[in-house]
């Protein structure tokens, strides 16, 4: 019977969740919302971790009705992300694993996601989509290792779907994607954009330009409205992800696909997905915004899986990184 | 000497009827009947075929534009001959690909055949002898064809027959 | 003496414990190598004691006002999870 | 001439078939439902223009690849000729290396960045190079490699997409052949002889977009 506690705080989201045998006992977060317009940035984002950090430990703790004795392991994310805000983030985990003399695993973040989806899913050997804000990999499991079959050769999905949302001043809250996600089920209009697909790779810099460029001129003329520019961006992106994504499960011949990331919570994408898998005789994993967005309980069950093959870390090592390759991690706790 | 019938490979009820003819002292009169319509088929110049297989690609690549409504030339025969050749231009490809009146001999390719009565009136027409149509090949203008369809020599060495119909095949997509 | 601009601070901490764990906390992420700082901690009895070094007070400001966050954190940390047991 | 389903990738379906006596392949790319139509139609018919192009173009350059037989946009399907005894270099690589046969491994090595010098010599960008679209007849020092699936291939000199080319196929060489690092330097080595003029810029781009991977700070 093991217990974890996992802090997330690679992004904008703060959240600390506590695991106990594959069951998510709590999992409170806090999200740092900036106004309309406006991206979040490392310095006030940090800021926010550190204030909210305390409370939504308290929460984690109460809600999951356990005492700091009890926790067999605390999980950190070590990297990729924002280096301030993982810095105030481990702070608090470094200083409660020597308070209550436990040992620490450090996690990688896109790992988190993986193992949540999987756990939450039952999903055995998927192939992986993970989409967020900061990152766009496939990812399949080969020989040890979360390989990364395609990727974005320039900006994240997300950072693209953002960067559009401010350009239409829609509202960051509860996410720019999501209130593009809501605009773009009223666009009709199709405006084609450009489609980079290269190998298992995907480009968007250049369609985020193109659109950036275009979209203030053809609202102002009146030849598309700001939801069917939403809806276009939304079907040219996606299916240059699921895209990829087919490619990666055709070269696997995998019959499992699992979405996970801040993006994966776009009912549109898993639609398009879906309807992929469909057409393959496969089947699509998606799980919902309390495992799909940045959460501490992601965190918790890498770092079990971690601890029960004893891959913790020595204190003095457990600095935080900008960079971390999803393939860097030796994945001992798969067969 | 039978003709070659094919049946198309898309359009089971549409037939290619392929005939050669050497030794053909009349092609202006076999010309002339199509001109005047006494009968409809392709009238193709044998110095620049290295294959039957050719000219079924370039005959198959017609029927479907006449399906498709997307046709260069007025009729599914003389699509034939403008498939057949890398030129844009309709007359230039008549003239290169068409038989000339001096001609030897002469390839026919005949579109739904069905009863044979064109094939019957072509030979009751050609003063000539109807030989197999894989003789065509002892009849092909190797350099002239190079020339015509610029063909590299790193195409030949493999095969010239493979280097024609990629052309004919991607002719209107190359150049749009 | 070297040029470099200096800061040292002395933090007390209720009980030698308390200071080892700031310590081992607050030691772990290096300061940028871009930066320019040099910082070094070490414990003496119940007191933290951090050197800072930097060729420009303007980076030797960032790097102690960005300590002092960690640490007030750290601070907040023990005073609501600790004491140690 | 009744169509066999060989296989159903991610660009649609393949079907063995014969065309008019000759052995053929007839690629699918059906409607794929996720797709907006109108996007799916537009990526369609680029995809076929795009393959029947390079098709053509790498012909003429002396690459070997399928000959072309037919086009149709409107059934979405493009017949070309099936290579007969070929097996993908995927396959083949997997082959060598289960047989430890380095002296062949080399060999193919050396055969890819020659094919893939002239294809860049000759400014074709292939733009989905893998294992799985080379194929390779015969076997040793007598085998041909012939280049297949040109959907996502274009024309352009500019050094950067040669790059994202031998990226592509580097990612996904090094993923589907586990530790053959040095195997793939050999391809890059003889790529350079096979594109002399333009080789230099490549392998700096190369280098670039390998770092961007690595350096990409990947938030959130």
């Amino acid at each position: 019977m093991v217990i974890a506690i996992g802090f997330e705080g690679s992004a904008n989201k703060l959240g600390i969740g506590i695991i106990q045998d594959g069951v998510v006992l709590s999992n409170p977060r806090h999200t740092y919302i900036t106004p309309p317009g406006e991206g979040f940035l490392p310095r006030d984002t940090a800021k926010h971790h550190r204030e909210h950090a305390l409370d939504i430990l308290q929460a984690a703790l109460q809600e999951a009705k356990i005492t700091p004795e009890q926790i067999d392991v605390v999980c950190y994310t070590k990297g990729p992300g924002m280096g301030a805000p993982l810095i105030s983030t481990a702070v608090v985990a470094r200083t409660v694993a020597q308070l209550w003399k436990k040992p620490i695993v450090a996690v990688n973040h896109c790992i988190g996601h993986i193992e949540m989806g999987r756990l939450i899913t039952g999903a055995v050997n998927p192939t992986v989509l993970y989409v967020s804000g900061g990152n766009t990999q496939v990812i399949s499991y080969s020989e040890k290792r979360y390989r990364i079959f395609g990727e974005t050769i320039d900006i994240a999905v997300g950072n693209c779907l953002d960067r559009f949302a401010r350009v239409l001043k829609l509202s960051n809250d509860p996410s720019p994607g999501y209130n593009i996600e809501q605009l773009a089920k009223k666009g009709e209009k199709f405006l084609e954009l450009p489609y980079a697909v290269k190998g298992m790779d995907v480009s968007f810099s250049g369609l985020l330009s193109f659109i950036e460029e275009r979209a203030p001129v053809l609202i102002k003329k009146g030849e598309y409205t700001p939801a069917d520019l939403c809806m276009s961006l939304q079907e040219t992106i996606f299916a240059m992800l699921v895209e990829i994504t087919e490619r990666a499960m055709a070269h696997c011949c995998s019959q499992e696909v699992l979405i996970v990331g801040g993006v994966g919570c776009n009912k549109h994408l898993q639609d398009m997905m879906r309807k992929m898998a469909e057409e393959r005789d496969a089947v699509l994993y998606a799980t919902d915004e309390r495992f799909c967005i940045d959460n501490g309980a992601m965190i918790a069950q890498a770092g079990l899986e971690m601890f029960k093959c004893g891959m913790t870390s020595p204190l003095d090592d457990t600095f935080c990184t900008q960079r971390y390759r999803t393939d860097e991690v030796l994945v001992k706790w798969r067969d | 000497m039978a003709a070659k019938v094919i049946a198309n490979e898309l359009f089971p009820d549409s037939t290619i009827t392929l005939a050669l003819f050497r030794n053909v002292e009349n092609v202006k009169e076999i010309r002339q009947c199509v001109m005047n319509g006494t009968f409809e088929a392709a009238i193709l110049k044998t110095s620049m075929i290295v294959d039957p297989f050719q000219v079924i690609v370039a005959a198959n690549k017609a029927v479907h534009q006449n399906k498709v409504g997307k046709m260069m030339t007025k009729n599914v025969h003389s699509e034939i001959l403008f498939n057949l050749s890398p030129s844009k231009n309709i007359s230039d490809s008549f003239r290169k690909f068409g038989a000339g009146d001096t001609d030897q001999s002469v390839f026919i390719a005949v579109i739904d055949d069905k009863t044979g009565q064109t094939l019957q009136a072509i030979q009751n027409t050609v003063k000539g002898q109807q030989v197999d149509v894989d003789e065509v090949k002892q009849l092909s203008d190797l350099n002239n064809i190079k020339k015509i369809y610029k063909l590299t020599d790193a195409e030949l060495s493999w095969s010239p027959l493979d280097a024609l119909v990629t052309r004919i095949a991607a002719k209107d997509i190359m150049t749009i | 003496m070297t040029d470099n601009n200096i800061a040292d601070l002395n933090i007390p901490f209720p009980s030698k414990t308390e200071a080892d764990i700031a310590y081992g906390t607050l030691s772990v992420d290096q300061e940028p190598k871009r930066g320019g700082v040099k910082r070094s901690l070490r414990v003496e009895d119940c007191i933290l004691k951090v050197h800072f070094e930097a060729k420009e007070i303007r980076t030797l400001r960032v790097s102690v006002n960005s300590f002092m966050d960690y640490l007030l954190l750290v601070l907040q940390t023990i005073q609501k999870f600790g004491p140690p047991s | 001439m009744e169509r066999v389903l060989i296989k159903q990738g991610a660009e649609g379906k393949l079907y063995s078939s014969e065309f008019y006596g000759k052995p053929c392949i007839v690629k699918e790319r059906f409607t794929k439902s996720y797709r907006h139509p109108a996007l799916d139609k537009s990526l369609t018919t680029q995809r076929m223009k795009a393959e029947a192009r390079a098709l053509l173009r790498c012909r003429m350059s002396g690459i070997e690849c399928p000959a072309l037989y037919m086009v149709d946009i409107e059934s979405r399907c493009i017949i070309m000729e099936r290579v007969l005894n070929s097996v993908t270099v995927r396959e083949y690589t997997r082959t060598l290396q289960e047989k430890d046969d380095a002296k062949n491994l080399l060999s193919l090595a050396k055969q890819i960045g020659e094919v893939l010098g002239r294809l860049h010599s000759n400014n074709i960008i292939h733009g989905d190079l893998t294992t799985s679209n080379m194929l390779i007849k015969g076997y040793g020092e007598n085998s041909r490699i012939i280049l297949i699936d040109f959907g996502l291939s274009y024309f352009d000199s500019v050094a950067e997409d040669k790059g994202v080319d031998l990226y592509v196929l580097e990612r996904a060489f090094l993923s589907t052949h586990p530790n053959t690092e040095a195997l793939f330097q050999v391809i890059l080595d003889t790529y350079k002889d096979n594109n002399k003029t333009g080789a230099e810029d490549v392998m700096k781009k190369l280098e670039e977009i390998r770092m961007r991977g690595r350096k990409r700070t990947m938030v959130g």
